[in-house]
């Protein structure tokens, strides 16, 4: 989330797109109906289903899976055609008015550079701005200029228009244009949009582009960085934001720094890649510090073995050739080339799509270690669930080890909410049984790893005997310690860059904030962003200070929120070039003259006056937004509507290229998509507010709540089929096929899509073969194992299946 | 006929264990009935073992009541059929109850007020039979409406008001008209108690021995 | 003035002695269900089986999202969905069901068990278990069809309102847990003002018939409802249009329960007497002779 | 007969005069007008802070236990609720929090280290200590077999393919950097977790 649950409530109008929110985050939707009660604030929803957030809604419209950018360019097309854009914050804090190069052409549904062999934008020179000879980058201010990125950017979307969308989404032209409407009123500085989405928009081919299509809408409204706007991501897992920061991701570590590639070859060579030069005049391009952050995770990493000689340790950190995420795991454990695998609280039998392909995978290890607190499907994926999960457990020789983990209520520390805040939670009662905490059982790994490693050797040891575990309990550290450590402290004496003669750090001082970070190793950090959290004066994240004493809802004494306690990002933005804000009634960060104050901490240099012209985007050399987003993206700078996979038509704006065409599809997936002429009915999948994921089928009261799979049609394909409400029903997908009782719902219409009705069958996740609630198929048996071209999300989304009616499942052995 | 010359033998021991169980269950149906139906007689339930018993026991006595009201009607019916003479004698009702049955047809084994009670007790049972099977909630829960079981609430009670009431001019009548008693307590009545109140039966029962 | 009490109590079931009314609750509380602010999440149906220790049996799906399908005994409230075609736009009508708590509750008029049913002087109508007889009079003194008699130990079970919190000061788990503040727990005269303020809003988004249920034919309600349709309660699964206790069991507990004494009275007194004016009715030794003649003659 | 008018006397008298009832003896002590509402469950309970452990709110949670830490009494959770602090749930939570207790309950937790060996139909109990070593000793020897020291092209690439990780979102920030750190310094690559399924 760029800004926060609290701020929710000063929107004007609020889009649940791509996301339920009042299903899957029902306490942080109370901030959107507090904005609709007390802020006459519209909810608007656009959402495959007649979701219980469009219970709440003023406004609801349908749309296809899959179809978001094509939906949300029409948007643009309709802000930009009608005027409803904020000029002036367009102009100064985008790059609108940034010439790009000749090369950049889009033709055909292809951006230039495509390499048609490699399936890959090999040559994306073109992605880029005009460079004058100082490496600045030029600009516009007439936004005359027909290559300005303004100009490009409407020259792209004219295509989507009202009918277009229509023909596409299957959203009716009159609902489609009152959004629009609705959209444009908030493109006056007094009115903010703020955007909740969530895995409607991530588990797509297109995920990362549906979300830079709605970035782009806010900032041509200008609604980033202010108060009730923003771009928000409601995130799943209760500490998924601190675990993404923290960095367990294939070629990521902590604080987005990022791995280095196997063509790094040397640290030299890594920080070139980094330099993060300012490509236009006085911009702060805040990742000029990379440098520091890197050699003080280092430190924190190898202590003392991490020195200037050695590169800061470079060569203990493995070197990627390509990206291993969860569908390339699974891919070569399919293909027999994986020994050993960790299931430290994830199910993966449940959580990756195709569950044929991860049971064959799971079958081929050696060995699986699984880490949780509950029983899982995958632990007991070799155990025959009659028609579930059938399989025979004689054939698999797989050794499964599992290892009891407490639970939130069994340990202590801290976790980052979805708005970017540290909070600490503490111990109630010891967990049940034997079970040990996560920290206790990597610490234990650690002690037998480094003793067999000091005592027999091995591959490399040297980075595993040289990890820091300096704790005062190395067999169960003490969470607070840990928490100094990702803070950072001084690892010796730190001069004061001001005045060398005074200390500004003692060795061993906690490091107060990321701006004392040095690239010598006299700081050591483990996760640069969370700096500030835990200093001399205390531990941050145990704040509880509920106070909001302007009530726009910030509290910035409760918890620790990164980066440096900002609540709202890019909250520069919240004022004019000028300084002063954008208007009284959204006033949230300014210039007084001296600095910049508010209720917030800025985002921003605090004493840079407004004349200096420094952009509020500080993380970007440019120091403004992208509307083209250059390179950053591998399927374009543009966002352009692509087909999912399980093409339902041939795409409407270029045949020829329906689906994305940078999608990775591995080489034993080929025959893996369904086409509509086998599978003629669109599905989706998603959660139910009574459950969460794969956890709560084992708690009781959940299982009260919503007892058993099922499927929701709308009436019409219910009709067709001959199937009733609690009747049986066979969905068949390309990858495989589920039984599950039918709910037929008017809140399924058919929608016309190219000038034919779709029916959309919904499929919650939460049912499998272990737990209390009635056994049920994994319904991952039917998604396709593809993922985002940008990040590798599974598209759960947007996928074809067919439906019948079919008898019950035969009933399977008990068991777990 | 009695062996004794002076009696006459009006019940047979059967008859009188059968109308004992009925008058015993009915007795008791009153006393579970009443204790649920008024708050101020709820401290009858203690009779029956406190408020959860006597709910789960009056149920089960209706049924053996109706089985053995059943029992009754089967041995009585055919002498409870209205006659000409039970029009006049209700005519004459005045008199009767001033105790002066001077000029009263004679009348079989059943004077009409016996008739009555024993139709109006058939009548009622049978509606407090089917209306109590609405309400007896442990088996029957599901097989109603509520606006069905209110209707068998109010049907319920009013039955067995209609139920008491029929009893207690029953009860009455017995303690009244000296010498009942024992048709029921020895099977037998005297032949001065026959004359007088039944004499077509007793003329029956002479010619019969 | 009893020393366990932690409430007092207003009204209590089948009891001819009046409780003690010198003291009046401070404030007359009330839970107000804002409909037009629910998603439907069940979190108050969670809130409810945890803080009251239920556990409800896990059962199927029949197609819809209502689960449990019904009120139970473990399942004092419930999320009734409905599908509402309003012209082209379709609405969700999602409603909390569960006890009501009438100012003139159904159910304690029905009981017979003495106490068994007590409603509170600021309005909380519970059921108190060890007094309750199972009978289900409840259940057909009630307006709404809420209570539940358990199959395990015939005693019938509701909704408290979490009189167990209320009376230490905290409000019922459903409303505390509640998300979006679809309900709201305080005292019943702020709610109306409170559900004054969300009819307004209701209005301005087009719901021209929004309205509050505080249903007078049961002297008002201590649960009340915030309806974007408040002229069509029934569409909001079958909500009583004009609820009130049935005239059948009006009568039943009403005028029939004194008259009924009464002519079981005035039967027993009539027969005293009739017996103490009129004597009793012998047989004679005339009559004896008589009869002995006419045993004799053989029905001479 | 006699016996039943007499009851039937008992009746009328106790319609027309219901005050007499308690001098029949028929009630214990006279009616008690206090019901006795149910005790607050928690009056004694220790209070824990703490968050829910599913989506990203991260709702404030306290937590209820029996037993006041005192050496011979063991905590056991009877009750989770709202904090009413906390500024973004207020209190409040949603159905999968509300029930949070059934998580920590359930029936499903698992409780000891358990080995499946192929081709096994069940899992054995095992201990801590031989479970621990087990999992050690499978690391290293894949780790020693197929880390990759050099690429094809002779750059030092340091890493190990062969064992996959899959992390939990659901961690302390604290566990999840233990194991961050553990892990990459194998050199493994396919390190994951639930922020891109």
């Amino acid at each position: 989330m760029t800004n926060s649950w609290n701020d929710i409530k000063n929107t004007d109008l609020v889009l649940v797109m791509g996301g339920n929110a009042a299903e899957a985050h029902p306490c942080g939707f109370k901030w959107v109906v507090e904005a609709k009660a007390n802020n006459g604030a519209k909810l608007i929803v656009v959402d495959p289903r007649f979701t219980r957030t469009a219970a709440v809604a003023d406004v609801y419209a349908p749309i296809r899976p899959g179809t978001d950018i094509a939906f949300l360019s029409g948007v643009m097309r309709y802000l930009l055609g009608n005027n409803k854009i904020q000029q002036e914050y367009t102009k100064a804090y985008t790059n609108a008015s940034y010439l790009v190069k000749a090369g950049y052409k889009f033709e055909d549904g292809l951006f230039s550079g495509f390499d048609e062999g490699r399936k890959a934008y090999v040559d994306r020179s073109g992605w880029d701005y005009e460079f004058d000879e100082q490496g600045m980058a030029k600009v516009d201010e007439t936004l005359q200029d027909p290559r300005c990125v303004i100009n490009l950017l409407k020259a792209h979307v004219e295509r989507y228009t009202p009918e277009m969308v229509e023909r596409i989404c299957g959203t009716p032209k009159d609902k489609f244009l009152k959004i629009c409407e609705m959209i444009g009123t908030t493109s006056t500085p007094d009115r903010t949009m703020t955007s909740m989405y969530a895995l409607g928009w991530t588990q797509h081919t297109t995920g990362a582009q549906n979300i830079r299509s709605m970035a782009m809408i806010q900032l041509l409204l200008g609604n980033m960085g202010m108060p009730g706007g923003g771009v928000n991501a409601l995130r799943g897992h209760s500490n998924v934001q601190g675990i993404t920061d923290l960095a367990l991701l294939s070629t990521s570590t902590p604080g987005y720094l990022v791995l280095p590639t196997e063509k790094e070859t040397t640290f030299a060579d890594y920080m070139k890649s980094r330099a993060f030069k300012p490509i236009r005049p006085g911009q702060t391009s805040f990742w000029q510090n990379y440098g520091k952050f890197f050699v003080s995770q280092q430190k924190s990493f190898f202590g003392a073995a991490a020195t200037k000689d050695n590169d800061w340790a470079y060569d203990y950190l493995p070197k990627f050739d390509t990206g291993y995420d969860t569908l390339k795991i699974v891919d070569l454990m399919a293909a027999g080339q994986m020994t050993g695998l960790f299931c430290q609280g994830l199910n993966l039998m449940m959580a990756a799509p195709d569950k044929t392909k991860v049971q064959a995978g799971l079958s081929k290890l050696k060995w699986l270690v699984v880490i949780d607190p509950l029983e899982t499907e995958t632990a007991r994926f070799w155990e025959n669930h009659g028609e579930y999960n059938n399989v025979d457990p004689k054939a698999i020789q797989t050794e499964v080890i599992v290892l009891p983990t407490t639970t939130f209520a069994e340990d202590e520390g801290s976790a980052t909410n979805s708005s970017r805040v540290i909070m600490w939670h503490w111990k109630a009662a010891e967990g049940p049984g034997e079970v040990r905490s996560d920290i206790e059982i990597m610490s234990d790994l650690f002690h037998r790893l480094k003793t067999a490693y000091a005592k027999d050797g091995g591959a490399f040891p040297d980075p595993i005997l040289n990890l820091t575990w300096n704790y005062s309990n190395p067999r169960n550290p003490d969470p607070a310690e840990v928490l100094k450590e990702i803070n950072g402290y001084a690892v010796e004496d730190v001069p004061d860059p001001a005045d060398p003669s005074k200390l500004l750090l003692r060795a061993g001082q906690l490091l107060p904030n990321f701006g004392v970070m040095r690239d010598d190793g006299k700081t050591a950090s483990g996760c640069w962003i969370y700096t500030g959290v835990y200093t001399e004066a205390g531990n941050m994240s145990m704040r509880r200070d509920a106070s909001d004493p302007t009530g726009r809802g910030v509290f910035s004494n409760w918890g620790f929120a990164w980066p440096a306690n900002r609540r709202v990002l890019y909250n520069r933005a919240s004022a004019d070039p000028n300084g002063k804000p954008w208007s009284e009634r959204k006033k949230y960060v300014w210039w007084n003259g001296s600095r910049w104050t508010g209720p917030d901490v800025p985002d921003y240099a605090p004493t840079v006056a407004p004349d200096k012209a420094v952009g509020p985007f500080i993380m970007n050399p440019e120091g403004t937004a992208r509307l083209f987003a250059r390179t950053a993206l591998p399927d374009g700078p543009f966002p352009e509507h692509y087909e999912p996979m399980d093409a339902y038509i041939a795409n409407p704006l270029h045949p020829k290229v329906t689906t994305n065409p940078v999608v990775r599809v591995f080489a034993a997936d080929a025959k893996a998509f369904g086409k509509p002429d086998k599978f003629p009915i669109v599905a989706t999948s998603y959660r139910l507010t009574e459950h969460f994921h794969y956890w709560t089928k084992n708690a009781h009261t959940n299982a009260v709540l919503q007892p058993e799979l099922f499927v929701e049609m709308g009436e019409r394909l219910a009709k067709a089929k001959g199937v009733k409400d609690g009747d049986w029903v066979e969905v068949t997908s390309q990858r495989g096929s589920i039984k599950a009782k039918a709910c037929v719902t008017k809140r399924l219409r058919p929608i016309m899509v190219d000038g034919k009705p779709c029916d959309v069958l919904g499929i919650p996740i939460h049912y499998g073969f272990v737990g209390l609630t009635r056994k049920a198929h994994p319904m991952n048996v039917l998604t396709p194992p593809v993922g985002d071209a940008s990040v590798q999300t599974p598209e759960y989304k947007a996928f074809l299946v067919d439906v019948k009616k079919t008898t019950p499942p035969a009933q399977s052995p008990a068991v777990a | 006929m009695s062996e004794d010359k002076n009696v006459v033998a009006r019940y047979t021991t059967a008859a009188r264990i059968n109308h004992w169980i009925t008058a015993v269950s009915l007795i008791l149906l009153a006393l579970s009935g009443m204790a649920l139906f008024h708050p101020s007689l709820f401290f009858l339930t203690n009779l029956f073992g406190g408020g959860q018993a006597t709910r789960a026991i009056h149920p089960w006595i209706g049924v053996v009541l109706a089985i053995s009201f059943l029992g009754l009607f089967f041995r009585f019916f055919t002498l409870n059929f209205w006659k000409r003479e039970d029009t006049v004698w209700m005519k004459n009702l005045g008199k009767v109850i001033n105790n002066n049955e001077e000029g009263l047809p004679e009348l079989g084994k059943y004077n009409a007020g016996q008739k009555l009670v024993f139709w109006g007790q058939s009548i009622l049972i049978l509606l407090l039979f089917g209306s109590g099977i609405v309400l007896w909630d442990v088996y029957f829960e599901d097989y109603t409406t509520i606006d069905q079981k209110r209707l068998a609430a109010v049907v319920h009670a009013l039955c067995a008001i209609g139920a008491i009431l029929i009893w207690i001019v029953h009860v009455y009548a017995a303690i009244w008209v000296k010498g009942t008693l024992r048709a029921m307590t020895r099977g037998s009545v005297t032949r001065g108690w026959s004359w007088k109140h039944h004499r077509k039966w007793f003329r029956q029962e002479v010619k019969k021995s | 003035m009893a020393t366990m009490q932690s409430l007092d109590i207003r009204r209590r079931s089948a009891s001819t002695e009046a409780p003690p009314q010198v003291r009046q609750s401070a404030i007359q509380v009330a839970k107000l269900i804002d409909v037009s602010k629910c998603i439907g999440c069940k979190a108050c149906q969670a809130a409810c089986l945890e803080w009251n220790d239920l556990k409800a049996p896990i059962g199927y799906t029949d197609g819809t999202y209502d689960n449990p399908t019904d009120l139970t005994p473990t399942s004092w409230t419930v999320m009734r969905f409905t599908e509402y075609e309003r012209g082209d736009d379709l609405e969700w009508l999602i409603r909390k069901d569960g006890c009501m708590h009438c100012d003139d509750p159904g159910c304690l008029k029905a009981c017979p068990a003495p106490g068994a049913i007590v409603q509170y002087t600021n309005g909380i109508v519970d059921f108190v278990s060890e007094n309750c007889i199972g009978c289900g009079y409840c259940v057909k003194g009630c307006p709404f069809n809420v209570p539940r008699i358990s199959k395990v130990d015939r005693k019938a079970y509701k909704c408290t309102l979490c009189v167990d919190r209320v009376s230490v000061g905290q409000a019922p788990a459903c409303a505390k847990v509640c998300p979006t503040q679809a309900i709201y727990f305080g005292s019943k005269e702020d709610m109306i003002v409170h559900a004054e303020h969300r009819i307004a809003d209701l209005k301005s988004r087009g719901f021209q018939k929004s309205g509050l249920y505080n249903p007078p034919g049961v002297g008002g309600t201590h649960v009340m409802y915030v309806l974007h349709h408040a002229d069509q309660p029934s569409l909001y699964a079958g909500l009583p249009d004009d609820p009130r206790i049935s005239p059948m069991v009006g009568f039943w507990k009403g005028v029939m329960k004194p008259l009924s004494l009464a002519a079981i009275a005035f039967a027993g007194v009539f027969g005293f007497l009739h017996y103490i004016t009129k004597g009793p009715n012998e047989v004679s030794d005339t009559d004896e002779r008589k009869a002995d003649e006419m045993a004799k003659g053989k029905g001479a | 007969m006699a016996v039943t008018r007499r009851q039937f006397m008992k009746v009328s008298a106790a319609g027309l005069a219901a005050s007499s009832v308690g001098a029949l003896g028929f009630t214990g002590a006279g009616e008690a007008l206090a019901a006795g509402v149910r005790p607050f469950k928690l009056e004694r309970a220790t209070e824990t802070r703490n968050a829910c452990p599913y989506c990203a709110v991260a709702c404030g949670v306290l937590i209820y236990t029996m037993g006041d830490r005192s050496k011979n009494a063991r905590s056991e959770i009877i009750h989770i609720e709202g904090d009413p602090d906390h500024p973004v749930n207020r209190g409040t939570l949603c159905p999968r929090g509300a029930a949070a207790l059934d998580f920590v309950r359930s029936p499903n937790r698992l409780k000891y280290p358990m080995v499946r060996k192929p081709g096994s139909d069940k899992f054995e109990r095992i201990s801590w200590d031989v479970a621990m070593d087990r999992v050690a000793k499978l690391v290293k020897e894949d780790r020693d077999k197929n880390f990759i020291a050099k690429n094809r092209d002779g750059v030092t690439v340091n890493r190990w393919l062969t064992t996959g990780f899959f992390g939990t979102s659901s961690q302390s920030n604290e566990a999840g950097y233990l194991t961050y750190k553990l892990v990459r310094a194998t050199g493994l690559l396919g390190l994951e977790d639930q922020a891109r399924i």
